[in-house]
This record gives structure tokens, C-alpha cells and sequence, in this order.
């Protein structure tokens, strides 16, 4: 006999998904079958599955190889090194749930650590663009119900959110949109003809890091203004016609990513398109959103934010915090040699930060806490693998459009394993022995 | 006024806040006193003596004393952090907030400065003989009031983000300047006599950006405006003028839309 | 658990008429006591002021637009962080301090209760995290009701038991405390960029008014017999002249007669009444309609009113009020934040400086004042700043020093850049009222706590009440020399206990105490339609799914308080 | 013909990519969905490569080998496209520009032609980077 677990919550892509279906074996140890996930999603919930899975922690020894060692082992090197260290840093958070993250701040509150979640690669300039000009926005079932005008800016759903357009953006009928598809503009805005482009009906191929002209370029178009003859590629002409698409539409969105986030400009591209939205909301009503990729990254920079006040690279070593990125940041602080210590959980930096980044990490006390083999782990002196968020323990997490839904836990994870918050809890007991602190 | 002399002796293993590196906190404080000013390394509450050796005594206010750095400061952070009057010297490169919220007195680094120097700065003034870092006297994050007074001047080059959400005040780059000058600017002035990258006065309300060298890429919000004669920094020039940026927000004053003015000389 | 006698205190106890006589207050097993051991622990309250625990009937502490104000505000927190100190973790924010913070600013001036006035439905959950990482108060949220689609659709065929049976699920899967509403269908209209600005509005496609919503929803409420009543922000907010639409709304009520167990007597609570009393037509001719207002309410025993008092301060503006907003920033450019919420709400959030030196800041300032020395009945007007809206919660003790002392209040008109315009636009320069310790004692406690249901509960030292007690360092005997010691004497306690819980001590805190998520839950008939309307926008509207929904115990209310009613 | 070609380099998300990371960075295809680069038509005749051969790809900021693939999101002449990882960031700007953010995308690098030189997996491509000693 299987059982169907319904309603689960898929732990990869800020879509959150949680229409999800699990098939598990009777006892409740096998993960069997997955339905209605994406290809990434479904990898996922079965990957936890590997029979070649690494269950208990392991230290790296003098000669490079791995030694097994209990978690109680575990906890004391995390914890040691949390103590001694003069600038540790707690990085990652977006593969974890909120649990686990409101215990890993009461742990980098203790230690006097930096924190920073994984933001530091994806939306951080997102929030950068938010401190300085705020941002209009709406919940995904807005989009659904109402949204008749589309613009995917430096995004690809159709690689990076595979989910996103058939439930909320392009293909849903919802109250106000019973024809679906058809009741929809669709704009894509990207230097290549991506896979999302060659759907879109418009397609503004823009030059490479000249996104912020280009969102210039749309502001002046609205207000009718002079423009040169081309901008960032893109025809004055065809910049017009974009616009007064935008105008026209009843309800818009723009959602972005890291074509945006991580290109020339950066949080100005970003600030440049929360003005163009703005601007949009004098002649109809729009909104924008960013394409969140970790599914709980979102819900670490919520956590961040009512326990310190900041949503990320925060910067605890005073005592209190502080926040501004290029100073506080993950890769600011690896490349500039601040820190002197890493605790990495529920991400990894290694194959995500530039190598530069990686190579300190290398070549200081480090921690990765992580189910998987990563390039993090490879580089760390302990890991500590635990149990799957998402699969083996629920917890709540936020989505893309700051929705919190609480994960489900689907099978039970190999036995004598720890989850996140079971394992960052004893080191924060450990820890407060170690600082004599009640 | 009264000088006081610290050297660097000991150098910090990652970095140094040393906030208290101003005449404000130095004013009425013997050497010794000055040497028991806190100092952080990383989470380390420590001393300014432990790091710098400390020589002469301050004046009895922060405009009666004036500081000389010395030695090795380059992994030395918010050297004249909030400073209100009197003078500091900054031997060599210093990193990030330099001048940071300065409000009055004079600052002069010989060196480079870091990232964040004289962000927000209120008034007195800030000379750079190297380059600076990024965001230089811009906004702090979140903030609409950016510089509001004051004069920096970099001999050489200056970094991105120069004078975010500025209001008021002067900046001076003898030499280049890397992308995004005055963005969401609403007055104040700046003046690259070098060349500027790209995406000058985005989003820009009112302010002016003059340009000596050369443009790699225009805004499309600045729209041309005939060709002016102005005299920048002693230098009489013709210049082409642009407004901009034509799609932010814009006050009007007696009647009259008020633009950013960005001059490029011919 | 430990007993406590708070020994020779001035104390003021509206629920039991107690006016300042010197009385001793003894607390066990959590609740107040007549008499305990002589182990009990001593608290000397000679010279001071011993109240109940403060009940906050109206602020924004926790959820995702006031996550949004401070994930976009940094600048509110520059220099201004504070470290981990003894019980206390590290702190943060001026308008809108971290959720640590908040609790424990709340327990420093003797607040023990506070209302969460605006949850979004959908973001229940996240509500009720920061609930949970509010130190010590308890709690309890309002979801948001006046947009909602279901009550929008059964109120446009005026179906009061099925509006009412949704709310009642509504209440349950979100655990929530009341009906709230804020613009009524204004706030659905802004779902197409649009706005409701008089009751008679109609909301774009739903064929409804703003007087049909309110006229339901305070008959649902009653039909349900919840503790608190209908709690509205109504519509046309903070523009010249919004005064009628104020008085439409509250004509409303009229005929309305509170049905419930709990002892509220009115139907309609009408929050940050400063908001809604303004005359003029524009900002040049603005001027003060607080008695318009407060005449209409003293009139009428239905109603319960709050005041929205302006501070002065830099602030950021948060609302359910979506288009009220976005006109903000477009009236001070600042940054603009919102959050349409599908199928329910909306907020937006704007910094906002109330400056001295502007005319309109500092008629909204009188105007917040005028409210409360206006009115008769102090049992129906409670003290607020809309946290953050007006100002943030922690200026309570200097809107306690404008309202006890006139001096005061002079001093700061003294002050305005444009005191003649004050003067001529507002009557508060002729108003030499002072408000006494027993009448704030009912405008912070018996009053808000009676308006909410709780009166059983707190707002009051009669023995059964839960064991919350305030001991302030300030001696009603005494003349006051200078006003300002009345704002320090109300910022920080010599003692305040939470149920019975010792949790603030010389100003400092002492204990996390045991803090509870208050909501109400009510039972219903069965209602198959309701079931099935519920099952069938899950399926294809919302964006999640029903069984994701609900804000369950376990990690959302970990320590949970249900108020119980039966409507079946 | 050159047997060196400059391209601007971006690094994104790919489904293939997506996939490969959840199945196990470990794994050889986690190289094979992300060590390569993308790149135009035009590009590959400029460069005089066979497809699907290896290439040294590099930037100020470092060098790595990969497979030269034609883009599957093209035209595009010019870019090239490494999907996000550690070989798109053994080559990409470590820039900043304070903001905490590197400059992911929009890095000039040259391509040569590597026939012989191995695609590394990408736990060892970083250890190896890293001077980790692998026992």
C-alpha cells in the first residue's frame, strides 16, 4: 500500500508550488512517485532519495579526506569556531525554513556575526532599488485574476521559474481573465531571444547592461518627450509602442530578474523600473515583482527583518545591527578579507560566488550545513549533512510575492539525522555555554 | 591649534573601526586619554592606543585640534566619522567612510579613500589627493537626503554612485568617474574634469553635472539644449547642455519647470 | 507562581471606581487576588500611580506591510540599534522598531495588551510569526473584511448569515479577533487603480456600496455576537472635508444595538478619528471638524472611537488603504510601497515627516488633541497614534503630557512655525481641559478593554482579572512642576506585571513573561453554500491552496488564547 | 579564422541546470549542464571550433575550460552564455560596485579552442581553484 500526500509544497523556486502530490510507500520512508512539480521540482523531492547520500557529519582531516564524526562533534567544532571567531559569518538561509533561521539569528546575535542570506546573488540590489523608492506590488493571484499586461524584464521563466507562467502569469483564467492567454500582453524584455522571449508578443532585445537607458527611455516615452533615435538597441519607435502597450493594459506587472539584478547598474536598473511602474500607476494600475529564485529567500530576509530590521547582509559584530551593502555584504567582505570564519546553511556560495569569493572560505574555519555534496562542502572543513527541507521536515517559508505557506513533510528523513533547526539549536546551547550567557 | 600625532604600530589581523579617529572625540583629551578611545576589530572592543601610537594632546574643542594620521591605515574604517570642525590628515590610503556624516572642519587624505566616504556629508570639506571609492558623498541606503552641503574634491578618479540623492553641495573629480553620477539628485553640483562612464543623472530632479572629458553613453532622459559659455573652476569653456532626466518628477518654480542641467564641454 | 502585593500605590481602577485612593494590589496565580500569603513579594508603590496594564486598541506591530516598512527603511534604524542587554535581545527602529522592540517598548510603559488592526488574510501566517517574536503583550490581530470578494458577493444580495458564517471561517483558518474594515470597497476599487471616497460610491463590477458593506458587516458582527464590534477605517481618509464622509459612515450605525456576552455595548468602533475630522477643501483652507465629530459620537452610546493622535515625528504611513497611499506619495514624493492582496485587500506604506513648521501637520496635531478633550465619555475614546501612522507607539507619554497638562499643550503651539493658523483653524487654543489620571486610566484600559470584549479580562484590578499591573513613578499627590516629568514618569515603569509575571522592573526588563495570541473562535450552523463558495475561489481564484490556507498552532500560536462564542 | 574570439559573457539559470544542481553537484552532469558555454553561429565560425569541443574561456578575473556549444536561446552574435555555477564563475566580475552584488553578467572574455584540455566536475573545478587538498 502507498499513501498520496496532497497539498505539498515544492522546495526549489520562489514559486513555491503547493499543489504538489507525493506518493510514499506505507511506512512512510520512501518518496515513490511526484505529480504536478516541474522537472527541477520533481529532481528534487527524488534526488532526497539517493541511495549514495552522505547521513552523518564529516571532518576534514589534515590529509584532505573526510573523517565521520557525530553531530555532538559537529556542534562543538560549529560552536568553537562561532566563539573564537572575531568576524564569523552565518551565510545562506534560502534553502532552510523559518524555524531554522529564527534560531540562526539568536545564534549570530550571541557570536556578534554577520548574517546574510542569498539575496548577497540574487535580489539584494532588488532591495537596494525597494530603500530607495519602495516598490508597488501585488500577490501572484492578482496577476491571475486581473493582469492583462505581462512584461518578463532580464527573467526566464520558462528555465528558472518553470511553473510560473501556467499558474500565475500567462496562462491562468482567473476572475477578470477568463481567456487566459488571450486576455494577455505579453512583453519580454532580454538580450537574447530566450526560450520565454519567443513566446512573448514583443520582444525588446536590449544591449547588454543598458537596461537602465532602456527603462529611461520607457519613462520619457510616456510623458511623450524627445527621444534619440535608438536606445540600447531598441528603435525609438519600438520603445513607443512598448509603452503605449503598457499604458493601455487594465492591470500590468513587470516581473525581473537577474538579467536586471546582476548586470551594469544593477539596483538601478531595478530603482529605474519601480519608477516606470509608478509611473504607470497615472494612466492604469501596475505593479512589479521580483522573481525570487531560492523558495524560502524571501522568508529569510522577512526573518531578518522584524528580529534586526534589515532583510540582509546584516552586520551584527558591535553588538547591534547595522546594514549596507558593499560594507556588510557576503562578497564584499570574502573579497575585501573582513571575515575570519564561515557557517554556510542552505546554500552554497562555492558554485555561486565568484571564485574570488570562494577561494577565503578555503582558508578559514568553515562549517556547511547541507544535504547535498556541493562545491561549499568541498570547500569546508566540516559538513553537516541534514534532513531535506521541504521533503523530510516542513517549516514555513515565503514566497516570490512575500505569501508565507507552510511546508509539508513528506517522508521521514534516514534515521539519526537532524534537521536544520534540530542541529543549529544545539550549537546555539552549545554556543551560550561557550559565551555564558543564560 | 593643538596637533595630534597617531601612527599606526600595530595592524589589525582583518579590519579596524576606528569611528573615534576625529577631533571631535579627541577634543579636551590628553595622549593618553586619546589612546584609551574605543576601537572594534570585528566583534574585539579594543583601544585606539593598542593600534596607534598616540603623540601630543588635543585642543579643548574639536576646532582647536587637528589630527594627523600616519602609517598604514589602508584596512582603517570611519576616520572622521560625524566630524563637526577642526582638521585630520590622513597620511596615506584609508578604506571605506572617510568623512562619513562629517558636518564642518577639513579633512585632507593624501592617500586613496575607500567606499562610503563623506556619505551624507552636511558641510566642511574633503580633499582626496588619490582616488575614492564608491559612493562617494552619496545617500545612506533608504535615504532621500543625501549630501547636503560641503565640498569634496578628488584629485584623482572617483568611483560609481558619486553624489546619490545629493542636495546640495560640490563635488570635484579632477579625474575620471566610473557609472551612476547624481542619481535621484535634487540640487548640488558636481564636476568630472575627466571623462564619466555612463548613466549620468539617472532619475535626476534638479542639480547640475558638468563634464569636461568625454561621454561613453548618454542618458536618453537628457534631451539637448543648445550650446552655453560658462566658467567652471576658473576654466571658461563652451559647453553643450542637455536637461534631464525628462522622465523623473520635476518641481516648478514660479510657474516654471525646473530640470537637472548636465553640461558637456565642446 | 509567585504572589505579589503592590503595597500603598495611588491606584486608579475605572472597573472598580477606585480614584486615586492608596490601595494594595495583590496578585496570585496570575490573576489579582484578594488577599495572599505573607510570602508574598512586596512592590512599595508609596508616591506612585498603579494602574491596570495598558490595552492598545489600535496599532500596526506586526505583519507584512510593517515588514515592508522596515525591510524598505533602513534609514529608520541608522544609529539607532540597540544591544542584546540582559533579557533583552538587540533592537531596532524608530517608526518601526523590530518585533523585540516593539514588545518590549510596549511592557516599559506599562502596556500588557495590544490589537494588530490590519491583517491581510492570506498573510495570517506571517502576522502570527511576528506575533510569536513580540515579547511579553499579548496579542491579537483583525483580519481585513471590507474588500472581500465573498463579502462583497453576499452583501450585494444582502446575505447576512452567509457574510456572517464566512467571517466566522475567516476568524477561524486566519485566527483572528474581529471585523475589521478599511475603505470599504475603495480598497477593491484601487484592485483597477480606482477609489470609493463617499459611501454611496459604487465599487467598480461587485454593484455595491460602502454604506451596504458597513451596514452588513456591523450586522454580521452582531449576528455572530463577536467581543469586539465592526472596528472601521472608513472611507475618504486624511483629505480636506472628510469629515461627512465620517459622519455618513457613523449614521451607519444608527438603530444598532449590540448583541454579545462580553459586555461591549457599541456596534461600531470608528479608529484614528484625527483622520476623519478634517473640514476644508483644500490645504490652504483646512481647519478642524473634531466637534462635528466627537458631537455626532457623544450623542450616540453605539459608538466607540480612537483618536489617531499626531506626534510630530518622522513616521512611515502604513495602511490597508491602498489609493490613500498612493495620493501620499504623490503628495511628498517619497517612497512608495504596496501590496495588492487577491481576492481580499491591500496595503501601502510611505514615509512621512509631520513637521512643525508645516500648517497642516500641526492643525492634525491640534485636531488629535481636540478629539479627546471633546469628549464626554472618556469609557469611549482611547489614545492611539495608528502606529506608525500619526506617530510611533512610544510618544503614548507625551500625548499623555499634551492631554493632562494645558501648559503643555501651549508650549507646543508656542512652537509652530504657523501657530496663527493653528489657532484660527482649530479650537484647541481655548481649551483649558486636562485630562485626570482616572480618565486616562479609562482611555488606555477599562475603556479599550470593554470596547474589545475583554472586559472580564484586563483594563481593570478587580480580583479574577488577569494579574497585568502598572506601577509608574509618578505621585498624583504632587503638583506637577514641569509637564515633561509627566512624559518621563508614563515612558518607563518602576514595575509592570504580565499575568502575573513580574516583567519590567526600574524600567528594565526582567522577564520574556508568557505571552499569548488572543483570537475568537465561533461556532457556526453548518453552511453547505459557504463551504462550497469557499471550496470553489480556492480552486479558481486564489493562488495557493485551501488546505495551505490556515494558520495552524504549532509554530504560528504557540501559546494560544480563544475567546469562545457560539452562534450556532 | 582566428583561434581567438571576444565575446561578452553573461551566466543565467537553465532548466538543465535546475536539474542538475537538485540531482547532485557531484554528478557528471552537473558538468554537463553547466560547463559549457553557449555561443552564436557566427561566433563558432569566427572562432574556426567545431561544435561541441572544448574551449579556455577567459577574463581578468580567471580561466576555465568548457564545452563550446551552440546557443539554444539564439540568435545572439557576440554573447556568450555560461550557465550559472563554477565555471561561469571562475570567469565572471567579482565587481561589486559596493552594492554586495558581483557583476554576474556583462564580463568580456576571450574564447580559444582547448581540444585536449579537460572539463574539470565542479566540486573539483572549485577545490581545485581553492588549493584544497583532497585526500
Amino acid at each position: 500500500m502507498t499513501k498520496t500526500v496532497t497539498d505539498v509544497i515544492c522546495p526549489f523556486c520562489g514559486t513555491l508550488c503547493d499543489d504538489v502530490e507525493c506518493v510514499v510507500s506505507d511506512d512512510g520512508k520512501q518518496l515513490l512517485e511526484v505529480y504536478n512539480a516541474c522537472v527541477i521540482g520533481t529532481e528534487k523531492f527524488l534526488h532526497s532519495q539517493a541511495k549514495d547520500r552522505v547521513t552523518r557529519p564529516r571532518l576534514r582531516q589534515d590529509d584532505g579526506s573526510w573523517k565521520e564524526i557525530s553531530y555532538d562533534e559537529a556542534v562543538e567544532y560549529s560552536a568553537q569556531m562561532l566563539a573564537k571567531a572575531k568576524k564569523p559569518m552565518l551565510f545562506g538561509w534560502s534553502s532552510t525554513n523559518c524555524e531554522a533561521q529564527s534560531v540562526g539569528n539568536e545564534i549570530a546575535e550571541i557570536s556578534k556575526a554577520c548574517c546574510d542570506n542569498t539575496a548577497a546573488t540574487c535580489h539584494g540590489t532588488t532591495l537596494i532599488a525597494v530603500q530607495d523608492i519602495g516598490l508597488p506590488s501585488c500577490t501572484l493571484g492578482e496577476v491571475k485574476n486581473r493582469a492583462d499586461r505581462i512584461i518578463f524584464w532580464g527573467c526566464n521563466p520558462a528555465h528558472a521559474h518553470p511553473r510560473h507562467m501556467s499558474r500565475y502569469s500567462i496562462f491562468p483564467r482567473g476572475f477578470f481573465t477568463g481567456k487566459g492567454q488571450m486576455s494577455r500582453k505579453m512583453i519580454v524584455v532580454d538580450p537574447r531571444p530566450t526560450d520565454t522571449a519567443k513566446m512573448a508578443d514583443v520582444h525588446l532585445q536590449v544591449e547588454q547592461g543598458r537596461d537602465y537607458e532602456l527603462l529611461d527611455a520607457l519613462r520619457v516615452a510616456f510623458k511623450g518627450e524627445w527621444l534619440p533615435d535608438v536606445v540600447a538597441g531598441v528603435p525609438a519607435e519600438k520603445i513607443r509602442e512598448a509603452a503605449d502597450m503598457m499604458k493601455s493594459g487594465r492591470f500590468g506587472i513587470i516581473f525581473f530578474g537577474m538579467g536586471v539584478t546582476q548586470s551594469l547598474s544593477k539596483n538601478h536598473n531595478i530603482d529605474a523600473a519601480i519608477a516606470v511602474t509608478k509611473d504607470l500607476n497615472e494612466y492604469t494600475k501596475f505593479s512589479i515583482m521580483p522573481m525570487r529564485g531560492h523558495y524560502n529567500v524571501t522568508g529569510s530576509g522577512e526573518v531578518f527583518a522584524w528580529q534586526f530590521g534589515f532583510p540582509f547582509s546584516v552586520d551584527l559584530t558591535r553588538g547591534f545591527a547595522r546594514y549596507n551593502p558593499g560594507d556588510t555584504s557576503t562578497i564584499d567582505l570574502l573579497i575585501r578579507g573582513e571575515l575570519d570564519a564561515m557557517f554556510t546553511i542552505g546554500s552554497d556560495p562555492g558554485a555561486h560566488f565568484p571564485i574570488s569569493a570562494v577561494k577565503p572560505i578555503a582558508n578559514m574555519p568553515s562549517v556547511c550545513v547541507d544535504p547535498h555534496l556541493t562545491p561549499t562542502s568541498g570547500v569546508s572543513k566540516l559538513h553537516v549533512p541534514v534532513a531535506f527541507n521541504g521533503v523530510e521536515v516542513g517549516g514555513n517559508c515565503y514566497r516570490m510575492d512575500n505569501v508565507p505557506i507552510d511546508c509539508r513533510k513528506v517522508v521521514e528523513p534516514p534515521e539519526g539525522m537532524l534537521t536544520d533547526e534540530q542541529f543549529l539549536i544545539k550549537v546555539r546551547d552549545r554556543l551560550k555555554q561557550l559565551k555564558g550567557v543564560a | 591649534m593643538e596637533t595630534v600625532t597617531i601612527t599606526l604600530k600595530n595592524a589589525p589581523a582583518l579590519y579596524l573601526e576606528a569611528d573615534t579617529i576625529s577631533p571631535d572625540a579627541f577634543a579636551g583629551k590628553t595622549a593618553a586619554k586619546i589612546a584609551e578611545l574605543p576601537v572594534f576589530e570585528g566583534n574585539v572592543p579594543s583601544t585606539l592606543g593598542k593600534y596607534f601610537e598616540v603623540s601630543g594632546d588635543a585642543g579643548a574643542t574639536a576646532a582647536d585640534t587637528k589630527i594627523i594620521v600616519k602609517g598604514d591605515v589602508k584596512k582603517v574604517k570611519y576616520i572622521g566619522f560625524k566630524m563637526t570642525a577642526g582638521e585630520l590628515v590622513i597620511e596615506k590610503t584609508a578604506d571605506q567612510y572617510v568623512g562619513a556624516w562629517m558636518k564642518g572642519g577639513k579633512i585632507l587624505a593624501r592617500g586613496d579613500v575607500g567606499a562610503f566616504a563623506a556619505t551624507a556629508m552636511k558641510g566642511g570639506e574633503l580633499v582626496v589627493e588619490g582616488n575614492a571609492g564608491n559612493y562617494l558623498g552619496a545617500a545612506y541606503r533608504g535615504d532621500w537626503r543625501g549630501m547636503s552641503g560641503g565640498k569634496i574634491l578628488v584629485k584623482g578618479n572617483a568611483g560609481s554612485d558619486i553624489g546619490m540623492y545629493m542636495l546640495g553641495g560640490e563635488i570635484v573629480v579632477n579625474g575620471n568617474a566610473d557609472v551612476h553620477v547624481m542619481t535621484h539628485a535634487e540640487g548640488g553640483k558636481t564636476i568630472i574634469k575627466g571623462n564619466a562612464a555612463s548613466k549620468l543623472g539617472g532619475q535626476m530632479v534638479d542639480g547640475t553635472i558638468i563634464i569636461f572629458g568625454s561621454i561613453e553613453v548618454m542618458m536618453p532622459g537628457f534631451k539637448p539644449n543648445g550650446e552655453v559659455e560658462l566658467e567652471v573652476d576658473g576654466t571658461k569653456a563652451k559647453f553643450a547642455h542637455f536637461i534631464g532626466d525628462m522622465g523623473e518628477r520635476h518641481k516648478k518654480k514660479k510657474g516654471v519647470v525646473v530640470y537637472g542641467n548636465l553640461y558637456k564641454k565642446i | 507562581m509567585s504572589e505579589y502585593i503592590i503595597k500603598n500605590g495611588h491606584v486608579f481602577d475605572p472597573v472598580q471606581g477606585i480614584k486615586g485612593d492608596k490601595k494594595d494590589i495583590a496578585i496570585k496565580d496570575g490573576k489579582i487576588a484578594d488577599k495572599v500569603s505573607s510570602a508574598a513579594k512586596v512592590i512599595d508603590a508609596a508616591g506612585k500611580t498603579v494602574m491596570a496594564g495598558a490595552v492598545e486598541i489600535h496599532a500596526h506591530i506586526a505583519g507584512p506591510k510593517v515588514n515592508l516598512g522596515r525591510i524598505y527603511r533602513p534609514e529608520d534604524k541608522l544609529f539607532s540599534c540597540t544591544p542584546t542587554k540582559g533579557m533583552e535581545r538587540m533592537g531596532g527602529g524608530a517608526s518601526i522598531p523590530t518585533t523585540f522592540k516593539t514588545g518590549y517598548e510596549y511592557a516599559k510603559m506599562g502596556y500588557t495588551t495590544a490589537m494588530e488592526a490590519a491583517m491581510p488574510p492570506l498573510f495570517s501566517r506571517h502576522v502570527h510569526e511576528e506575533i510569536r517574536d513580540t515579547p511579553i503583550i499579548d496579542e491579537a490581530a483583525f483580519p481585513v473584511f471590507g474588500n472581500n470578494w465573498f463579502v462583497l458577493e453576499y452583501l450585494k444580495n444582502q446575505e447576512i448569515e452567509n457574510t456572517a458564517a464566512y467571517c466566522a471561517w475567516l476568524l477561524k483558518a486566519t485566527k483572528g479577533y474581529a471585523i475589521k474594515v478599511v475603505n470599504p470597497g475603495g480598497t477593491e476599487a484601487w484592485g483597477w487603480g480606482l477609489n470609493c471616497l463617499t459611501v454611496n460610491d459604487p465599487v467598480p463590477y461587485f454593484d455595491i456600496t460602502p454604506a451596504e458593506i458597513i451596514r452588513g458587516l456591523i450586522e454580521a458582527n452582531e449576528y455572530l455576537g463577536l467581543p469586539h464590534s465592526m472596528h472601521i477605517h472608513p472611507n475618504n481618509l486624511g483629505n480636506p472635508g472628510c469629515y461627512e464622509t465620517t459622519l455618513d459612515t457613523l449614521k451607519l450605525a444608527e438603530g444598532y444595538k449590540a448583541k454579545n456576552k462580553f459586555g461591549r455595548e457599541q456596534v461600531l468602533h470608528l479608529t484614528h478619528t484625527q483622520f476623519h475630522s478634517y473640514g476644508g477643501t483644500n490645504w490652504g483652507d483646512f481647519e478642524s471638524k473634531a466637534k462635528e465629530v466627537t458631537d455626532y459620537v457623544n450623542a450616540n452610546k453605539n459608538i466607540t472611537i480612537d483618536t489617531g493622535n499626531v506626534t510630530l515625528d518622522e513616521t512611515t504611513t502604513m495602511t490597508a488603504d491602498g489609493p490613500f497611499e498612493h495620493h501620499l506619495t504623490g503628495l511628498n514624493h517619497l517612497k512608495w510601497a504596496n501590496v495588492d492582496v487577491e481576492l481580499e485587500t491591500a496595503a501601502g506604506v510611505v514615509p512621512y515627516i509631520y513637521s512643525p513648521n508645516i500648517s497642516v501637520c500641526a492643525i492634525q496635531w491640534a485636531i488629535g488633541l481636540e478629539i479627546p478633550l471633546l469628549m464626554k465619555d472618556p469609557m469611549r475614546c482611547y489614545i492611539t497614534t495608528d502606529h506608525p501612522n500619526a506617530g510611533p507607539f512610544t510618544r503614548y507619554p507625551r500625548v499623555i503630557k499634551w492631554l493632562m497638562s494645558a501648559k503643555a499643550r501651549e508650549t507646543q503651539i508656542n512652537a509652530f512655525k504657523h501657530k496663527d493658523k493653528v489657532l484660527s483653524q482649530t479650537a484647541i487654543g481655548t481649551m483649558d481641559r486636562e485630562i485626570s489620571l482616572y480618565e486616562l486610566a479609562q482611555m488606555t484600559r477599562a475603556g479599550p478593554a470593554k470596547s474589545l470584549g475583554l472586559s472580564g479580562m484586563c483594563g481593570g484590578l478587580a480580583p479574577g482579572m488577569d494579574a497585568d499591573v502598572a506601577v509608574y513613578n509618578f505621585n498624583p499627590e504632587k503638583p506637577v512642576a514641569n509637564p515633561d516629568d509627566i512624559e518621563k514618569a508614563f515612558s518607563r515603569c518602576a514595575a509592570v506585571f504580565k499575568s502575573g509575571v513580574q516583567v519590567v522592573s526600574n524600567g528594565d526588563i526582567v522577564s520574556n513573561g508568557n505571552k499569548r495570541t488572543l483570537w475568537v473562535n465561533v461556532k457556526v450552523k453548518d453552511n453547505p453554500q459557504v463551504t462550497r463558495d469557499i471550496k470553489e475561489k480556492f480552486i479558481k481564484y486564489y493562488s495557493m491552496t485551501q488546505n495551505n490556507y490556515e494558520a495552524l498552532g504549532h509554530h504560528f500560536i504557540p501559546n494560544p488564547y480563544a475567546l469562545e462564542v457560539d452562534a450556532t | 579564422m582566428a583561434n581567438k574570439i571576444t565575446l561578452n559573457l553573461i551566466s543565467g539559470r537553465t532548466i538543465q541546470q535546475g536539474v542538475a544542481i537538485e540531482g547532485g553537484k557531484e554528478k557528471p552532469l552537473y558538468r554537463t549542464a553547466a560547463g559549457i558555454i553557449e555561443m552564436d553561429h557566427q561566433d563558432f565560425k569566427k572562432l574556426g571550433a567545431w561544435k561541441n569541443s572544448n574551449v579556455r574561456v577567459s577574463s581578468e578575473f580567471g580561466s576555465v575550460i568548457v564545452k563550446a556549444i551552440e546557443t539554444t536561446q539564439g540568435p545572439h552574435p557576440g554573447l556568450g552564455f555560461i550557465p550559472m555555477g563554477p565555471w561561469a564563475n571562475s570567469v565572471i566580475s567579482d565587481n561589486t560596485y559596493s552594492t554586495g552584488m558581483p557583476t554576474f553578467k556583462g564580463v568580456p572574455v576571450t574564447v580559444e579552442v582547448a581540444l585536449n584540455e579537460p572539463i574539470l566536475l565542479g566540486i573539483e573545478l572549485v577545490q581545485k581553484q581553492c588549493g584544497v587538498k583532497v585526500g
